[in-house]
């Protein structure tokens, strides 16, 4: 897996929900070799006192035409600056995107059953996945929170997939809302406890548990997994310099010691990393 | 085209530009952009005998047109790097500069004499440590530690060896006369500055360390300013590095008296950077008709 | 709305906002803008016994995030600023800080002498000043020589007396510990970092003078980290200053440690920067529920 | 005179010439009130490691309409990453003005002649005395210096002007190009002295010379126009951090001492520099 460092034109940015972008991007390169879970480290435009580029996930990519997708939050200053970036403008349109970087999500082979756990932007890594698994007949069920209703911005995409997706069945995603406007009201955790209990209760267990999220969303789900028998992957976001594995800023402590969540993640198992 | 080749203190390069220090892990991970074994040397990340944790998270934070690290010196240790950074380094036919840390005087000269089997072609020794032999201080903010660590380092190796100075001095040449009197064949700068950085809203620093080192751009004034002032204070040669981003940058710093160059922080900027920064020298020299890089060292007119 | 005010050793701010020596005049210029007096204090340029000249001319020099100036403390002297300035300052009803210079240890108690009788609040000794009475070398880089003027400036006033820092030294704390032991009131820091500028193609500084001091968004870090290492060696209140351009900046430095900050180098980038920092820390101060802005002096936890 | 720090939308931005652009903006407060030979100091939009404001003359303004125009030629960093803003774009469209800055051009009470000599983009700070030279009927002529016939932007304008200025008759510009390509082949001094000695030898010498381009030039014309006795003003440029008056970066070295360019200038009699 070669990193390419690509310069990439933004041809869309909008914003779909509070808070929350899509921008589209185009890298034909990376759209072509990105595997679920990894990501790509982005300069921001026309933001030079900022000197470090920005970790983003893919969230959906088209190879034939050489894009990739992207969903963001703003959170900070570079987020926000991003958020005010028209396509279509003469400055501040091109990026620089590293990428595909980090190992994805590693599904276990022959993998009977599959559940994935997404709290707010964290359902973004994990729509590639969905697709995968749905494009490999694997079945899964699909478990989302978001604090609001307009914050479930993935929504759409994951009830088409899982429509469509003929492993699936009738098994339509859950949703949970942190202020009850949609779906279940409160964290996703509860919906989560209920997923494992009732596959395993059907005689049908989860053999992958994938959680991407705020790390307690993904601390609390590592610890439902295991008491369930569960392997369970989760994907770290840890701040990041260089993107490529030589700083050494990204760490993260796993009971192998202190491992960089770029290159020997972001996607860790569950198991190893010391909370 | 120019002769780019310059002469470190007994180290040959067939170009003035390095990588800094903890910015390039020992090559491999850019080597998917471009060749490392293209730059004058590569030098790796300091190293020490056994292999240290390094600091807390977060390690890294960042400020204008610079960043904040207190990645604490972290590394597998000696053997680590002999075994799988060194021999990869020597297959791509890359020049070898390593960088050394200890704990304690002692262990400075454990890291080298480990390593005299190995292919190496000169050592950097990081004498701004803190926590050493130095009674809590940093060893390269006073002359007689900084005399001391690099005269029993010059005793370890008959091979070039580069001290790394600390910016964090009232005075740098009087450090740069001490290291060059205790054996250093030549002499790098600048290492960080110390900084700070807080989160307002959070009231807590940025670092779980609290502070840590500056590097990028925003340093570039001060290294270029400490460089000047060292080629003025001693003969040996000067490996210049802070806030590198372009060729231009670097004749910047060979103008002041760099005989070769690094780029540190640049290389998270882009991952091309240390190879852009020989080919903007070369466009440099092109432009300007120097036929020999050599000719920039120290030739800024007043 | 919170309690802005702040008393910064014996001088009464009504919020802890004042501008950096050499950045503000003696805040005319930015009448224009806002009501001057609406700030902490107004602290005048540098001021000296006769009046300098200053430096050659280019005297500026822009760098990532920063710039380089070389003025060289042009001032038209003492009497100058009595008889146009501080009656100026008075009229509006600012709250004053007399920036000293000298050329010797003489030159800045006559300074100060030459005030006494003036309206003015505070005194600012800035003793960053290279070429004085301490053997070529800026005496604030030695404890000697900063005991030595803090002791006779504090001889001849009863006034509070603010002791100005340069950064450019290997253990800040050390020389804050001997002005306050000196009799130093608070502590003001920092002045700006050593540094330079080349231009590559002409082969030649930027500066006139080649060297220059580093102010701006860039050396924030150095000057954050600078401030809380003397918060924790002395205890006089301390003036921070260093890179600050909004009311979140000037937060950070009194969580820190800083009692009072000042902005310098973005009345530059903004003419109104000073006042929206006030404005700024009121905004925090509400959106934070802290009713009295010294609540945050040194409240930075780990 | 107050001086205004004024948020201002780029409205246009186009190429005109060799390295040479014209900007629009809108400035209603500082199109109200400058005079010729008065600057504003700006902010360079989406630039913020450079954080120093760039000092700019302003061509001619249109007070109905609240705008400026700035005739600028890229010679650095600020300059050309100016040159690539689009006035519709979402951001780096918005710059702030400090203006109208300075002291400019004071022709003398009662002047009856007046000869204007302009050297590169020297050409735009001289337009609005043009005109109210025009306006207020005084006699001038015009020299106007470029490296070619492309650089000289400003010349339909002068041309219109002149033409149209009743006391000017039949005096067009004067026009000279470093390579011959338009006009006079070689440095515009040449035409200067010309002027001069014309003027004289028709009992009509210039009481007034306002000049602004490269130095050389400034300093070879001030000297001519001293020859001949005439009171000369020079427009000097220097680099400038505050650009109010207060942070002595600007400095000119005078008979009179060092007097700041930005608020004592930038227009000097040229008697008064030490060159
Ligand atoms: C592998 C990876 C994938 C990611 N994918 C996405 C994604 O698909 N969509 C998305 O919106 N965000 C994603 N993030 C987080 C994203 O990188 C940060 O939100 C972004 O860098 C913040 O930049 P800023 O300038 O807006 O914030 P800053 O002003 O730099 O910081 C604002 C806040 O964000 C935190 N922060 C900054 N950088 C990071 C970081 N790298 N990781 C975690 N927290 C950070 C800071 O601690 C601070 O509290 C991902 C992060 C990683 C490491
Ligand atoms: C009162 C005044 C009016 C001006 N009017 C105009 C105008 O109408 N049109 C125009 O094109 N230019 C004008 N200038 C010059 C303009 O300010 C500079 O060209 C601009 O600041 C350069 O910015 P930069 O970032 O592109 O160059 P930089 O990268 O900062 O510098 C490039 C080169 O320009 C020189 N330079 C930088 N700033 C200045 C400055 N303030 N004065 C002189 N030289 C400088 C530097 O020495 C350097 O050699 C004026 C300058 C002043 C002082
Ligand atoms: C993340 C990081 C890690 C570093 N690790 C080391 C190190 O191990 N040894 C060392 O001597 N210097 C180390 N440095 C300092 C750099 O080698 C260099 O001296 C400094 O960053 C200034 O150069 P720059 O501004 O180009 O980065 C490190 C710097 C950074 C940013
Ligand atoms: C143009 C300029 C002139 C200065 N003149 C003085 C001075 O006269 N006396 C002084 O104590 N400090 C002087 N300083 C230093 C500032 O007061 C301040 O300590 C420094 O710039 C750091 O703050 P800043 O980054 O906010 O500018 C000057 C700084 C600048 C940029
Ligand atoms: S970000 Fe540099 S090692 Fe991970
Ligand atoms: S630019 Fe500050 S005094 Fe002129």
């Amino acid at each position: 897996m070669t990193l390419v460092n690509e310069r990439a034109r933004l041809l869309a940015n909008r914003q779909v929900g509070p808070n929350l972008f899509i921008m589209t991007l185009s890298s034909p390169r990376i759209a072509a070799t990105i595997e679920p879970g990894q990501f790509v480290h982005m300069t921001i435009p026309a933001f030079e006192a900022h000197i470090l580029r920005r970790p983003f996930s893919v969230y959906a990519r088209d190879v034939e035409a050489g894009t990739v997708e992207v969903l963001y939050q703003t959170v900070g200053a570079g987020t926000a600056h991003l958020a005010t970036l028209l396509p279509e403008t003469g400055a501040g349109f091109e990026s620089e995107l590293i990428g595909p970087v980090g190992r994805g999500w590693r599904v276990p082979q022959g993998c009977a059953r599959a559940l994935l756990v997404g709290g707010g932007v964290g359902a973004a890594p994990l729509f590639m996945l969905a697709e995968s698994l749905a494009c490999a007949n694997v079945p899964f069920e699909v478990v989302l929170g978001a604090q609001t209703q307009a914050a479930h911005v993935c929504r759409d995409r994951y009830d088409a997939l899982v429509a469509q997706a003929q492993a699936c069945a009738d098994a339509a995603p859950r949703y949970a809302t942190d202020d009850g406007s949609f779906g279940r009201a409160g964290f996703c955790t509860g919906l989560v406890e209920e997923a494992l209990a009732e596959a395993e209760a059907a005689g049908r267990p989860y053999e992958y548990v994938a959680v991407c999220g705020p790390e307690p969303l993904m601390k609390i789900v590592s610890a439902m997994a295991a008491d369930h028998g569960v392997f369970c992957e989760v994907s770290l976001e840890r701040r990041m310099a260089c993107g490529v594995g030589a700083c050494l800023s990204c760490v993260v402590d796993t009971v192998d010691g202190k491992k960089r969540s770029c290159v020997d993640g972001p996607v860790f198992e569950a198991e190893k990393v010391v909370w | 085209m120019g002769n780019l080749a310059v002469n470190l203190g007994g180290l040959a390069m067939k170009n003035p530009v390095t990588v800094a220090s903890g910015t390039f892990a020992a090559g491999r991970e850019y080597h998917d952009f471009f060749d490392v074994s293209q730059l004058g040397a590569v030098t790796t990340k300091g190293v020490s005998l056994h292999g240290w944790e390094g600091n807390a998270s977060p390690r890294i934070a960042e400020t204008p047109s610079g960043m904040l690290n207190s990645i604490g010196l972290q590394n597998p240790g000696v053997e680590h790097l002999k075994e799988c950074d060194l021999p990869w380094l020597a297959d791509v036919g890359a020049t070898t500069i390593v960088n050394v840390s200890g704990h304690s005087f002692d262990e400075y000269v454990q890291v080298i004499e480990a390593l005299e089997e190995a292919p190496v072609d000169a050592y950097e020794v990081n004498i701004s440590c803190p926590n050493v032999d130095a009674g809590g201080m940093t060893i390269g903010c006073k002359t007689a530690s900084v005399e001391e660590v690099v005269r029993r380092c010059r005793e370890a190796t008959a091979r070039p060896l580069i001290v790394k100075l600390t910016p964090n001095v009232t005075d740098i040449t009087e450090i740069a006369r001490a290291a060059e009197s205790a054996g250093a064949d030549a002499i790098s700068l600048i290492n960080t500055l110390l900084g700070m950085a807080i989160d307002a809203r959070r009231r807590r620093p940025v670092l779980a360390r609290g502070v840590g080192g500056l590097s990028g751009p925003a340093v570039k004034p001060v290294a270029l300013r400490m460089v000047w002032e060292c080629h003025n204070a001693v003969s040996v040669p000067l490996l210049g590095m802070g806030g590198i981003c372009t060729g231009e940058d670097a004749v910047e710093f060979m103008l002041a008296g760099a005989t070769a160059v690094a780029v540190g922080t640049a290389n998270f900027m882009n991952p091309c950077a240390a190879i852009e920064v020989v080919r903007g020298i070369e466009a440099y020299c092109d432009e300007q008709r120097v036929d020999n890089v050599t000719e920039l060292i120290g030739a800024l007119t007043w």
